[in-house]
């Protein structure tokens, strides 16, 4: 059956390599394979890849053992040599999943159906990181002139960007770039043949628009559901909607450090650097307020930055206080401020699900306990820049975990910024303990002690509230009934996974 | 007696204002014979457009017919309903209204139009029409028409526009044409050839005429009879000669006595000659203007051949302390340009321009002596002031400018001075232009041009906008202020009567250049140049009459 | 009275206290009186002007004080109370505000803005239009390929532009107080052409006025020509553009916020209460979007009707 | 007549460069295209990278020299976010951008134009008032209010006509259309009709205040004293007569009737060069944009053009007017 499915933007490319972003790889895993995908609990399956371990003996290398019997859209065997040159294109120059593998020193084919992957170092959750990078078919890329991965920047385009070969369950029928994609059903693929034979790709960028075509019959799934439309979708007669926890977080973050603020009134002192504070702060936000009236029930609040899914994650870190704006003022009053302070917070506001108004609401909050909050928002090629450049004094920010492990929040969000990590510290919190705790992570190839780690890291951060987590965010897909799609916590969700009554 | 081919009685029309009604005409009762050009004249203002108007049943809105009847051929037209008027409309009355330039559609040719309204009232195919057309057009006066049938009328000239107004208006043979002013924005010399064809095509097609104009010397040329209203209402009525010889209304008097003839007559006003005659006050030396044409601004900074026209061409000539020099010459012919540049708003291509010794264009302290000594009085009165200032602040801004009085109460002062030097009460001073009229406007031009207590004024066509009553006033106060100042004028005006009343000597301008130029009556009496003799031929002259 | 020769305007008496009376009786009060649709229109935007300015004494909450938000009483119906117990007559939103409060405060915000950006437009228009029409020139040429140029493109898609570089020009975090005058410079740089056109024309018509000349010819300084000669001459068209300019800055403000530039989401102007509102469209929750929308409307309606009326009024010939 | 139109086209020249150098001045300010082309786990030094790759780095002066090199020869280079030629996608959009255009100025004009006359002859009439009000209704609501509630109300509650999208479209040579299919004809009517009625007010006003001008003037009561039909006065003379400004401002109008439609193509996902825009501002596609802005630049370059040589053939007086100046 044919299924017409519409979300708000589309793939950016079709060459698999180019782009690490999540509406390029959905699209992408429909015509390509991955070694492994991850289910839609978040545990990691087989795919192309049929086994994999450490080798006996060696931590630093994995190996792979391969599917047998499947073939490229165009009738080519898939073989070892595929996922070699497919891996060394990932880590080629413009590849932009170059990061997910820099710890894979070389790639080697032992035979046509095992794979060694010799690593840097031991690399204990490598595998994670394999769930997005595709195999392409070695012989027709050669004849194609694609040992290069596409680069945006010379201005050249290669025969990838609009022309697929894949193992996938679908192929490529037509494309209109930002329009409609078609794909249809492949026939020889080694999997179990899905419902859906053929598929009508839309984007449709203005949210009522999406749901008017739902409503209208015009499309049968939206991915990219707004929560306040979902209470009503599933009242009306006709439509469902799916809804499941993301693999992503929503957090406010704050400068610290002993400079005073750029924004605030308070000229001789860092009001965030000083713990109580932070604690009025998670005192006056009330998560279980903003998950009913802004997200409309459609999130999972959260004491943690950290999803459920992610290795790391325990019930206790979850647990948050409840609100207590009377306690916030003494706090605030403890900490020197009794008459609060200002400060602007700067959101994006077309990024993460009623981005803007969890802010609103929290400037609201804010404002019980005296900070005076003034609220930038702006679109996230804006807001982007300005936190990158660590200019923001109070921002809000998403994280998706795309390797289902904490190190890759550590990573980014608590290491002490330099040039390759701590990207996204945007509050220029630096703990060295910490720092080394993290750094540690990538290199210990014993599970327990990495675990026990990863623990003593969280309770460093929880205690020191480096972030402030608000939820998690529950992804929500509408449909047509008779028509099901079950959600998928990275977003990617599969056609082949979709059941018709 | 045969019946009148148009009967008007007691006719009223009325305007509803907000909160009263205004009569613009007031019981006017007129009958025209066949064939016969009946002349309306009146101030303006009279109502004599709004007879005309009613009669051909287009009043403008919210103008109505208040009372009285109209009677084409005895039949009753005043009552009849629109689609009725519409179709007694050029095929029974025909109309000619002023303006030749706005009464044709610029969109279409002449022919178009012409073809158009002759098939709408008689039964010809497009080819006889085209024929009639060009029969018309050359019965008009339009030479070879049938090449210039297809023209637009922006391709002819004024008198040709007005000869195919006339043309369309009687294309359909109608029994009455009202020609509304058919001369006024013509020059004399085209106005002739006008009336010419206008009464040779009435004698020709013997229909009735209604001339309304407040030009005496067009009625004493063309009419049979003379309507004289005033007010809305018909003051006296009779054939021409006698109305002319004999006046008997006190208004009738006013109106022939207003009219200047160019003829010397008793009642000359020739300006005394101011204390001492130390010669040329003014001397205009060689003056050339030439205009770009044919380029838009944006292109001129691209280089390319420069189309010249050469408006004012080396024309020279001198005026003595405290006489009048007049400059005439039809339309386009340059003197407005000479005005100009003699008061320092465009700047002459060469030549010299010297008042009282200071050549004033040559910048610095010959600027500053021209903003002294010279002014202007400009021929709308109503455009020359501004209408959002009030009049004391429109006097004053030349003493403010050039600094000559800055206190409030000297300002006040001798603005209230110059108002009755003008002849107005200084209580008007808080008033707004708008609420005086045409007469007095002129005179607060002229109290405004005497501000600056100069001692040359241009007067650029001083009183062709004004009625000729008003006109004969400020003239007079133009006169009596020059005896008291010793005020030196150079008098622009194409009315030739009021030249010769006015200048002691005269310079005759055709296409830029003087042709001629000396003392008045010499030029008056004796015309050298043939332009000259044309000029003077062409004047309408109601002593032929009489 | 055959002395003078009467123009068509009689000449009204001088007399100060009729000057009232003088007003009263004068055309523009006059068409006033018989359009009921002027004066319906003028009430409703007497109204509107007075509910917005006057909204932090009589609006019934402050929406703009975060502090006395509670997130609990959002999504209100209309005329019921919240769960947190409060009346709210136009319901609330999804932020716990008060509707009719945020409407009156919204308003106050777009009329700020439409009000501003209009006179920016109509300064910078009038000030250009009248150098473009009296010295003409190459100045007129430069000036009015400008105007081509901008009125090539929307005003929507100028003023996105004038957005994004003002975002990139001012420091971060001045931006947010800085984002209601970027707007107003935006909207106004949007419209100012069609003022530039309009003054240019009527100031090449004064231009060749005698009035003109006559102060010329003084050597009045051109710079005190066209300020106090010109001008006052060329207002009224400008004044008709002016008022239909306004409710087009207004809408244009709303559309801005539409696409996300417009001010900031703590103090919403009407157009950003609208692009909030219209998510809850398919939701149930129409009084979020419809009760902004329509006030937008009375507003823009009013406004214009005014300016239709102003127009016509004006113009002689018309009437 | 071929001087005037040279004369034009030097004028464009000068436009358009001007346009692409605001263009390009403003997209230094829009947004860093970075955040939207990495990914989220890319470090500081992948920015670098591709900062310097993207030419980010070098000074606007050289960029801007680049920029308009590339221009002339027709490279826009790649888009960031669709990763294609921008001259590619832009004319791929085109024919559905036309088309949405071209419709609704149709609909404006026609309807403008005969809306402007109903009410310019019945002047007083009650039904003139309640257009004229209507009509305003019309612009006080903003077009992406309109364009919604259009969606609403006949598409989700009606389910007349579909809410997005271009329907199925025929591949004609490189052009893409949708006005011969059934889908696509009835895909066209919602987005047409919302752009169209921002200008058909605008045009019907216009036609309306011209129509009374003209009605005035002393032409066109010499034509009824003349004795013309009814019908003849006010479509032979007084319509053609009123041509000339409508044909200005409808000029003008459609040039921003392609520049408008961004936001009816957003509301209404028209797969036209507006929606390219608008999704590249969100996602700061310098490229695209800058080609978008040349190419309403153009748009309206070649509209002025057009309506320049329309008044030759409307205005007789323009034609010898070019030769005369006066
Ligand atoms: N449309 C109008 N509305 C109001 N009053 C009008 C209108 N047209 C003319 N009038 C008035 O009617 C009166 C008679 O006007 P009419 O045009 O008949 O004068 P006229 O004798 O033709 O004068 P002129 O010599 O200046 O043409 C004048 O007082 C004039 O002000
Ligand atoms: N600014 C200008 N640009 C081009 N040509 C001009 C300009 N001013 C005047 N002319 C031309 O110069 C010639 C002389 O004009 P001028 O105004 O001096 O005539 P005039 O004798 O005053 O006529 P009138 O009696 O109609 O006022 C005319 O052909 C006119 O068209
Ligand atoms: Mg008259
Ligand atoms: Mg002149
Ligand atoms: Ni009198």
């Amino acid at each position: 059956e044919t299924i017409r499915w519409a979300r708000s933007s589309d793939a950016l490319t079709l060459d698999p390599h180019s782009q690490n972003q999540g509406n390029t790889h959905t699209l992408a895993h429909h015509i390509y394979e991955t070694l492994l995908e991850r289910d839609n609990d978040g545990n990691l399956q087989p795919r192309l890849a049929t086994e994999w371990a450490l080798k006996e003996g060696d931590d630093t290398v994995w190996v792979f053992k391969l599917r047998e019997g499947v073939k490229f859209h165009n009738g080519n065997d898939f073989t070892a040599e595929d996922v070699v040159y497919s891996i060394e294109r990932a880590k080629s120059e413009f590849s932009n999943m170059r990061q997910l593998h820099a710890e894979v020193e070389s790639v080697t084919a032992v035979d046509d159906y095992t794979v060694e992957f010799q690593m840097e170092g031991p690399s204990l959750i490598y595998p994670n990181n394999l769930t997005n990078t595709f195999i392409m078919d070695k012989t027709w890329s050669d004849e194609n002139d694609l040992a290069t991965v596409q680069d945006f920047a010379s201005g050249a385009t290669n025969h990838a960007v609009l022309n697929t070969n894949g193992t996938g369950p679908y192929t490529l029928e037509s494309r209109e770039v930002d329009v409609r994609t078609v794909l249809a059903l492949n026939e020889g693929w080694w999997g179990e043949t899905p419902a859906v034979t053929e598929i009508h790709y839309l984007t449709i960028a203005d949210a009522q628009t999406r749901i008017s075509a739902l409503l209208s019959g015009e499309v049968d799934i939206v991915q990219d559901v707004p929560p306040q439309d979902i209470q009503r979708l599933s009242n009306t007669e006709g439509f469902k909607i799916e809804t499941g926890p993301e693999n992503r977080f929503i957090h406010f973050g704050y400068k610290f450090g002993d400079e005073p603020l750029a924004s605030s009134n308070i000229t001789d002192s860092n009001p965030f650097n000083n713990p109580l504070v932070r604690e009025a702060m998670e005192l006056v936000l009330d998560r279980d307020a903003i998950q009913q009236v802004v997200m409309r029930g459609q999130s999972i609040p959260t004491g943690i930055p950290n999803p459920p899914f992610v290795a790391g994650w325990t019930e206790e870190l979850d647990a948050y206080p409840a609100p207590d704006v009377e306690r916030a003022r003494e706090l605030m009053a403890e900490a020197g401020y009794p008459d609060g302070f200002s400060v602007t917070l700067d959101t994006p506001n077309n990024r993460y699900i009623n981005d803007e108004a969890i802010s609103t609401a929290y400037v609201g909050m804010l404002g019980q306990i005296g900070i005076n909050v003034t609220l930038a928002s702006r679109p996230v090629a804006e807001h982007s820049p300005l936190i990158l450049a660590n200019q923001s004094d109070f921002y809000l920010l998403g994280w998706g975990v795309p390797t289902f492990d904490s190190a890759y929040v550590f990573n980014d969000l608590v290491h002490t910024k330099t040039d390759e990590l701590g990207t996204y510290n945007v509050g220029l919190y630096s703990n060295p303990e910490l720092d080394e705790k993290i750094v540690s992570l990538n290199v210990e190839s014993d599970q327990a002690t990495r675990d026990a780690t990863v623990a003593e890291i969280w309770e460093v951060v929880k205690a020191d509230r480096v972030l402030l987590p608000v939820h998690n965010q529950v992804l929500a897909y509408a449909m047509r009934e008779g028509v099901t799609l079950p959600v998928q916590p990275e977003n990617q969700p599969h056609m082949t996974s979709v059941t018709f009554d | 007696m045969t019946e009148p081919v148009l009967s008007i009685r007691n006719l009223v029309v009325e305007f509803p204002f907000h909160d009263e009604t205004f009569r613009a005409v007031d019981g006017v009762s007129i009958d025209i014979m066949p064939g016969e050009v009946v002349g309306v004249v009146g101030e303006s203002g009279a109502g004599k457009s709004m007879t005309g108007s009613a009669v051909i049943g287009l009043i403008e809105r919210p103008g109505h017919i208040a009372s009285g009847e109209i009677r084409l051929k005895g039949e009753r037209i005043d009552n009849l309903p629109e689609a009725d008027r519409a179709r007694l409309r050029g095929k029974r009355i025909g109309m000619v209204f002023q303006d030749p330039l706005t009464s044709l559609n610029p969109l279409y040719t002449v022919g178009q139009q012409l073809i158009e309204t002759i098939r709408t009232h008689l039964p010809l195919s497009e080819a006889q029409a085209r024929q009639k057309a060009i029969d018309l057009l050359s019965e008009a006066g339009i030479p070879k028409a049938g090449e210039r049938i297809d023209s637009y009328p922006h391709q002819f000239s004024g008198g040709m526009r007005q000869r195919v107004v006339i043309a369309l208006a009687i294309a359909a043979e109608p029994e009455l044409i009202i020609a509304d002013e058919p001369t006024s924005a013509l020059d004399v010399s085209v106005q002739a050839q006008v009336i010419k064809v206008l009464k040779k095509l009435c004698s020709n097609h013997g229909a009735a005429v209604m001339l309304i104009t407040h030009d005496m010397g067009v009625i004493a040329q063309t009419a049979d009879r003379l309507v004289v209203m005033h007010h809305g209402t018909v003051v006296e009525t009779g054939t021409v000669g006698d109305i002319i010889r004999r006046p008997r209304e006190p208004y009738t008097i006013k109106l022939i006595d207003s009219i200047p003839t160019i003829k010397r007559g008793e009642g000359e006003i020739i300006a005394a000659p101011a204390a001492n005659d130390e010669g040329a006050y003014v001397t205009v030396n060689q003056l050339v203007r030439d205009f770009e044409i044919g380029r838009g601004s944006f292109t001129k900074l691209l280089p390319g051949k420069v189309e010249v026209f050469r408006a004012v061409n080396e024309v020279s000539f001198t005026i003595p302390r405290g006489k009048t020099f007049g400059l005439v010459g039809e339309s386009g012919s340059g003197k407005s340009t000479c005005a100009k540049m003699i008061v320092g708003l465009t700047r002459p291509t060469s030549g010299q321009i010297l008042v009282d010794g200071h050549d004033i264009w040559a910048g610095g302290a010959g600027h500053q002596e021209r903003r002294k000594r010279v002014q202007m009085i400009f021929q709308d009165p109503y455009a020359s002031l501004n209408p959002r200032w009030r009049v004391r602040d429109i006097i004053a801004e030349p003493m403010r400018t050039l600094g000559i009085a800055r206190n409030r109460t000297e300002v006040e002062q001798r603005v209230a001075e110059l108002l009755r030097k003008v002849r107005l009460d200084p209580s008007v001073m808080r008033k707004f232009p708008h609420e005086f009229s045409g007469g007095q406007r002129q005179r607060i031009a002229i109290a405004r041009a005497l501000s600056s207590q100069p001692a040359f004024i241009v007067c650029d066509e001083p009183t062709s906008a004004l009625d000729v009553s008003v006109q004969a006033q400020v003239l007079d106060l133009m006169s009596e202020l020059q005896a008291e100042y010793g005020l030196t004028y150079l008098l622009i005006s194409h009315n030739l009567a009021v030249v010769r009343q006015m200048s002691s000597a005269v310079g005759v301008l055709h296409n830029g250049v003087l042709v001629e130029n000396g003392p008045t009556d010499a030029i008056f009496d004796n015309p050298q140049a043939d332009y000259t003799k044309m000029l003077l031929d062409a004047v309408p002259d109601i002593s032929k009459v009489a | 009275m055959t002395d003078l020769p009467h123009s068509p305007e009689q000449p009204v008496p001088a007399a100060k206290a009729s000057r009232w009376k003088t007003f009263i009786r004068s055309d523009i009060v006059w068409s006033y009186r018989r359009s009921p649709v002027t004066i319906t229109a003028s009430i409703v935007a007497l109204l509107l002007v007075f509910m917005a300015i006057f909204a932090p004494w009589i609006a019934p909450y402050n929406p703009f004080n975060p502090a006395t938000l509670n997130l609990m009483d959002g999504f209100t119906p209309p005329n019921s109370n919240s769960m947190g117990g409060r009346y709210f007559v136009l319901g609330t939103d999804s932020q716990g505000r008060d509707v009719l409060s945020t409407i009156m405060h919204g308003s106050r915000v777009s009329l700020f803005v439409g009000a501003m950006a209009t006179l920016f437009a109509m300064v910078m228009g009038v000030g250009l239009g009248l150098v473009a029409g009296y010295v003409g020139g190459i100045w007129d040429a430069v000036i009015m390929r400008v105007c081509d140029v901008q009125l090539s493109f929307p005003a929507i898609l100028i003023a996105l532009l004038i957005f994004g570089v003002a975002r990139g020009i001012i420091p971060p975090n001045q931006q947010e107080g800085a984002a209601i005058w970027v707007l107003i410079i935006a909207i106004g740089l949007a419209n100012w052409a069609q003022f530039a056109r309009t003054v240019r024309g009527a100031t090449m018509v004064e231009r060749q006025k005698d009035y003109v000349a006559a102060a010329r010819i003084l050597g009045v300084n051109p710079f005190i020509i066209l300020l106090r000669h010109v001008l006052p001459n060329v207002v009224g068209p400008v004044l008709v553009i002016g008022t239909i300019g306004l409710a087009l800055a207004i809408i244009e403000e709303a559309t801005l916020s539409y696409l996300g530039v417009g001010v900031p989401p703590t103090q919403p102007s009407l157009g950003t209460l609208i692009r909030i509102g219209q998510q809850f469209l398919f939701s149930g929750e129409w009084w979020i979007l419809l009760f902004p929308a329509i006030t937008l409307v009375l507003l823009a309606l009013s406004v214009n009707l005014l300016g239709d009326w102003l127009r016509d009024a004006l113009n002689p010939k018309l009437r | 007549m071929l001087a005037f139109i040279a004369r034009r086209l030097l004028q464009s020249v000068i436009v358009m460069l001007v346009v692409a150098f605001i263009a390009f001045l403003v997209f230094r300010y829009v947004g860093d295209p970075l955040a939207n082309l990495l990914s989220q786990d890319a470090t500081m030094a992948d920015y670098e990278q591709a900062r310097e790759r993207l030419g980010l780095n070098q000074p606007f002066y050289i960029q801007f020299f680049n920029f308009v090199i590339n221009a002339l020869q027709g490279q826009f280079g790649v888009s960031y976010r669709l990763q294609q030629p921008v001259s590619q996608l832009i004319l791929e959009r085109l024919p559905a951008t036309i088309e949405l255009a071209v419709a609704s100025s149709i609909i404006a004009l026609v309807f403008g134009v005969m809306l402007g006359i109903y009410t310019a002859l019945r002047q007083r009439a009650f039904s003139t008032g309640v257009i004229m009000t209507l009509s305003l209704i019309g612009v006080s609501l903003p077009t992406f209010l309109i364009g919604i509630g259009l969606i609403y109300v006949f598409a989700v509650e009606l389910k007349w006509l579909p809410s997005f999208g271009r329907g199925d479209v025929v591949q004609i040579g490189w052009w893409r259309t949708g006005l011969l299919t059934q889908s696509g004809l009835r895909s066209l009517i919602l987005p047409a009709i919302t752009l169209s009625l921002f200008q058909l007010t605008l045009i019907m006003r216009l036609v309306r205040a011209e129509m009374l001008e003209v009605m005035r003037t002393d032409y066109i009561r010499f034509a009824k004293a003349r004795g013309l039909s009814k019908r003849a006065i006010n479509f032979g003379h007084a319509l053609k007569n009123t041509m000339v400004p409508v044909i200005t401002i409808t000029g003008l109008q459609l040039g921003s009737v392609i520049a408008f439609a961004i936001i009816t193509e957003t509301v209404f996902q028209w797969p036209g060069v507006g929606s390219l825009f608008v999704n590249s501002v969100a996602a700061v596609d310098v490229p695209v944009m800058a080609a978008y802005l040349v190419f309403v630049a153009l748009v309206f370059v070649i509209i002025n053009l057009v309506v320049d040589i329309l008044y030759f053939i409307v205005d007789p007086r323009l034609r010898d007017g070019a030769r005369s100046g006066r």
